[in-house]
């Protein structure tokens, strides 16, 4: 299991690996919002913690094709799967690998894209707090949209459609709690409800992943 | 350690292609599967590794004993020759790789990204990772694929070498390996005929 | 024809949508079954004729 | 070793479960899908003419209650699909009958359309009641994301080639999806609250719609969930069918 | 080249071929704005013209990895490379398909997601205007990056990269013009704008394209 | 039509592998290319191919001649084997696929998805897929790996009768092909020592 976290990190960390590109893409379309909206700075202001939380989502939804798809295509999903590591441990590593590589950085880039959309000075704390809640369970469900999909031929936007319902609540809550934080209202429910969810989805979600790339090996 | 095969009937795509296979391997046996193109060897190797359920018939000893290797090699093209087998040691439990790379002569290319390694070459890292599984029992799709004659003399000892050590192979091939106490299986007298539905997933609706 | 006011549009408008999507669900329906069944015929036939 | 042992036959089942047979599946639902059809029709029908030319207008809403009888019956048959193809699905993974899993994928795309209605017809609604074609209510957001799942579900069915594969990774994303589903209604209702009526068809007396409104969108949801049944009996027909058209076409290529 | 255009537009079609998933993914995160930036309708009608062209850019990117990779993968570029058809016609055709299969389901689907953003009324026209001068632009472009990037295993997010800011000033005119029709000002300038920016990329992109593509080949 | 190289030297990843490669190639004659695994054939038969240029040496006859075979076969999976021969056929400006089918005995397998063929299945798939190009010059880069006996035999007469209509053949491979008539060159003695930069992208550094 370390094996396959070390690898994973390696992989990302090499040309074409991708680490970093979450970020760029986390970025740029922070910077394409004020472009398309217009540059008023009090609407932005208002809408800074949603977007923020929303670019991080794409963000990580954009990355998670590389989750499997590479592991599926030379063959390597189907060394693993008769190696003596558990399919759900394996699953697990490679969606913790994933947050380190995007959510990670998300987390921490976050604050600064927040001065770009004007975010008022108080939520700057909850956005950090509520994304380095959230994006577990981002980088958790999405590997479960992406081993629904593996067997499908660049399957990137069909994971897209299936992954994006089930991002929803994790992005309610998150952006909630952001929301709140800027406009400096009480916080503890969402909050509460987003670790939550992160807690559950993290015990549970790696054996419907592993059931499902079972059945995608066969 | 030994594989026992009864009465096997393997699908793929939900046909039936192979029935009635049986057969033993014992340590230090080798058994070739001969066959035409699109007869079902690809399938039926999956099925013994694991990878697909039979439609009937048993597989015993097969559990964790098995070291696959298929058509493709499940190399990672941005990782190194030394990278790439040592993350394939550790998964296995395991951590030296020397005695791989020497069987498979890749001592010059250990520090080369395996995406740079010729058709032949790559073929040649594919078969190394199989002796750092330190798994009994070998199976092994058209292994010798783009290799040249001195790689399949290599691949032939190799084989010879584990099988020495209580080890067992089956290998799918249309080509002589020089293998020469080796049993061979042609699959082609099991092809299952459309009447051996029993189990497909198509049968309930024919 | 009941008198609907001022809200005719909307009464009528949704009526018409909803009856347009059902009749659709139903005609490719209809359209994919018949389709489904004229292929298996065929393909029975020809086993038939086979032996 | 030449020991043949004797071919175990698989237990025929008896009872319900013996309509899991395709055959049989196809056998019955040609014997009662007229009726249904008819049925269908007839409920629809009534239900409708009904409710559009013979109820009066209500005091506040006027003329637009006569759209509750379209919009309650497809946004319950909406739900109840989804309800429906659930437990296909958790047939399918417990007891592996391909009727099941055919009927599930047979109900998506009708699931999807009674969504459909359901907004439009609400949406429609919603521009004389609420000056707004469309709000972020809580109701019409799970709704909205409901139909998201639909298409998902029906995506994923026609991206995997084989069937089986299909029926298993569908059947999972059906149960997760469930659970997500329910937690989202949660996540919205905590985010916003709402315009949209409460349920009036409990049978708390106090908040119920009255008696004029009442028996035609009675009859109009029975109709609505006699053409759902019509709608999948048929089309899991056709999927079976294709299913056999497949089988019978790869046995030729064999022979 | 006819062959080429029916061929995309078939495996556009087949399973996993990725048709429709654009306008999915295009409505999903229209769906999603409201869920992180919260439900006030006065709120959502300013932005919606702004984040529709957004979405529609987004969806029009992350289907262009399927563009160029498969193709590569499979080997079917080196191949189409020695056939006696120009690249950069094969690539002119190959972004004229991208746009039918994506661009053009957008620009229809655009109005409708309008009324779920509160879209002001005037604004519809504009937008579905906008869009359809608009999108042919993004697939052009979009080209270039794919072949730029053809060689990077999951260039997917690399590309993005490279192609957002090559987005810029279609977005940018385009937004401007459904944002200027929504409030019912004026709308000519930022139109002639966009119109040239599209004639001029169609004109002169596939040659960049091509020559790129050159390159990753050898 | 003839091919004639003289004095070619080619590289990969900025590192020449082979130089000083001369030979020509008249109608109605075959070239076998042999050598060691990462001796430089597919390198050779790309840069001939027109995909990468070479470092020095002189090409003539090639262009718009070629039909290029590699190691993978640009077959679409989602598409049926005739859709995917009629695409190539079109391409190339040709319209019978009839004769492409039946030389590779592909008839039974037309209207299957090329992504449900077995390996040598596939292979066959790709190697029809030469003779609905109509070029002269055929470039195969190991085109026998996974084929059968009976499919190899199929593949010999395939191109013996492209010799006999005044095409030629250049082909890369470890294995006998049973083509008597062929001359072989062995790349063997034309590897390039590290002194041969000359106009290698690494050379301005060294
Ligand atoms: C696009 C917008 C709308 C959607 C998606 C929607 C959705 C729904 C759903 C899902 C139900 C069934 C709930 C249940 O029975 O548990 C329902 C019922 C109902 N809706 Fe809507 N609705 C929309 C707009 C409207 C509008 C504008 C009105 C009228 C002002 C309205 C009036 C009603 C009524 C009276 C019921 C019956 C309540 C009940 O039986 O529970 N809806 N709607
Ligand atoms: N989805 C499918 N539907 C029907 N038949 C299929 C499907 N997938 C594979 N087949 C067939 O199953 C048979 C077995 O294939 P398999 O790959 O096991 O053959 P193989 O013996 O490995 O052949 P090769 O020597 O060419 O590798 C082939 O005839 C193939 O065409
Ligand atoms: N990026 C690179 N850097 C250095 N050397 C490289 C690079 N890419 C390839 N090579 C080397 O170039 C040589 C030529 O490779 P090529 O694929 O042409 O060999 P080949 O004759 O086709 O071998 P095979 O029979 O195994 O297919 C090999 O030794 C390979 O390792
Ligand atoms: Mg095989
Ligand atoms: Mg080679």
């Amino acid at each position: 299991m370390k094996a396959l976290l070390a690898r994973d990190l390696a992989l990302a960390l090499r040309a074409g690996g991708g680490f970093g590109l979450g970020l760029a893409f986390f970025l740029i379309v922070t910077v394409l919002v004020p472009l398309s909206v217009g540059p008023q700075s009090e609407l932005l202001a208002r809408i800074a913690p949603g977007l923020l939380w929303l670019g991080a989502l794409l963000a990580c939804l954009l990355s998670l094709d590389r989750l499997l798809a590479l592991d599926w295509e030379d063959g390597t999903l189907d060394l693993l799967a008769t190696s003596p590591l558990p399919l759900e441990a394996a699953l697990s590593v490679k969606a913790l690998a994933h947050w380190i590589t995007t959510g990670l950085p998300l987390v921490l880039a976050a604050p600064v894209l927040g001065v770009l959309l004007n975010l008022p000075a108080p939520g700057f704390f909850w956005l950090v707090i509520s994304l380095l809640l959230g994006t577990p369970a981002l980088s958790v469900i999405g590997s479960f949209g992406a081993a629904l999909t593996v067997g499908v031929k660049r399957g990137g936007l069909l994971m897209s459609l299936l992954v994006l319902p089930l991002y929803v609540p994790t992005l309610i809550f998150g952006a909630e709690v952001a929301r709140r934080g800027a406009v400096g209202m009480e916080t503890q429910t969402p909050l509460l409800m987003l670790a939550g969810i992160t807690l559950g989805v993290i015990a549970i979600m790696p054996f419907a992943s592993a059931a499902a790339l079972r059945v995608n090996l066969r | 350690m030994s594989l026992a095969v009864t009465d096997l009937c393997v699908a793929r795509g939900g046909v039936p292609v192979l029935t009635g296979i049986s057969f033993d391997l014992a340590a230090g046996q080798v058994l070739i599967l001969r066959g035409p193109n699109g007869s079902g060897k690809t399938t039926l190797l999956r099925t013994l590794a694991g990878l697909q359920p039979p439609l009937s018939g048993q597989i015993e000893g097969a559990e964790d004993q098995i070291a696959y290797a298929a058509h493709s090699d499940g190399l990672k093209s941005m990782l190194s020759v030394d990278e790439n087998l040592t993350f394939w040691a550790q998964v296995f439990g395991r951590k030296d790789i020397d005695a791989a790379i020497e069987a498979f002569r890749l001592g010059e290319l250990r520090r080369r990204l395996a995406g740079t390694l010729s058709a032949g070459q790559k073929r040649r890292l594919g078969l190394a990772r199989l002796l750092v599984t330190g798994r009994p029992i070998w199976m092994l799709d058209e292994p010798t694929v783009s290799l040249d004659v001195d790689a399949v003399a290599m691949f032939a000892r190799a084989v010879r070498a584990h099988l020495a050590q209580g080890g067992a192979a089956l290998i799918a091939t249309h080509i002589d390996l020089g293998l020469d106490d080796a049993q061979v299986l042609d699959v082609g007298p099991f092809r299952a005929s459309p009447e051996d539905l029993a189990g497909a997933s198509d049968e309930a609706f024919l | 024809m009941p008198d609907l006011g001022k809200y005719a549009d909307a009464v009528l408008s949704s009526y018409a949508a909803s009856l347009v999507l059902l009749s659709l669900l139903v005609a490719i329906t209809l359209y994919q079954g018949r389709k489904a069944r004229r292929a298996l015929e065929a393909v029975e036939r020809k086993g038939n004729d086979r032996g | 070793m030449s020991v043949t042992e004797p071919k175990t036959q698989p237990k025929r089942p008896s009872g319900f479960w013996s309509y899991a047979n395709p055959v049989k599946f196809l056998a019955l639902s040609e014997r009662i899908l007229p009726t249904l059809w008819w049925l269908s029709v007839i409920c629809l029908a009534v239900g409708l003419i009904w409710g559009f030319f013979f109820t009066p207008d209500d005091f506040r809403q006027g003329s637009t209650v006569k759209i509750i009888y379209l919009h309650v019956p497809s946004a319950l048959m909406a739900i109840n699909a989804w309800f429906m193809m659930l437990v296909a699905s958790l047939i399918w993974i417990v007891r592996r009958h391909h009727v099941s899993a055919l009927a599930a994928k047979a109900a998506a795309p009708v699931g999807v359309v009674m969504t459909l209605i359901a907004l439009v017809t609400g949406a429609i609604w919603g521009q004389p009641m609420w000056g707004t074609w469309w709000a972020w209510d809580p109701r019409l957001t799970s709704f909205l994301i409901l139909f998201l799942f639909y298409l998902g579900y029906i995506a994923l069915w026609e991206a995997i080639e084989d069937p089986d594969t299909a029926a298993d990774l569908t059947s999972v994303l059906c149960l997760v999806g469930s659970v997500f589903a329910v937690l989202s209604r949660y996540a919205v209702n905590f985010w916003n609250q709402g315009l949209h009526q409460g349920a009036s068809l409990s049978l708390d007396k106090e908040e119920n719609v009255a008696d004029v409104f009442y028996f035609p969108l009675l009859v109009a949801i029975a109709g609505f969930v006699l053409l759902f049944l019509a709608l999948v009996l048929y089309r899991t027909g056709t999927e079976i069918r294709l299913r056999r058209t497949r089988a019978l076409l790869a046995r030729e290529a064999r022979l």
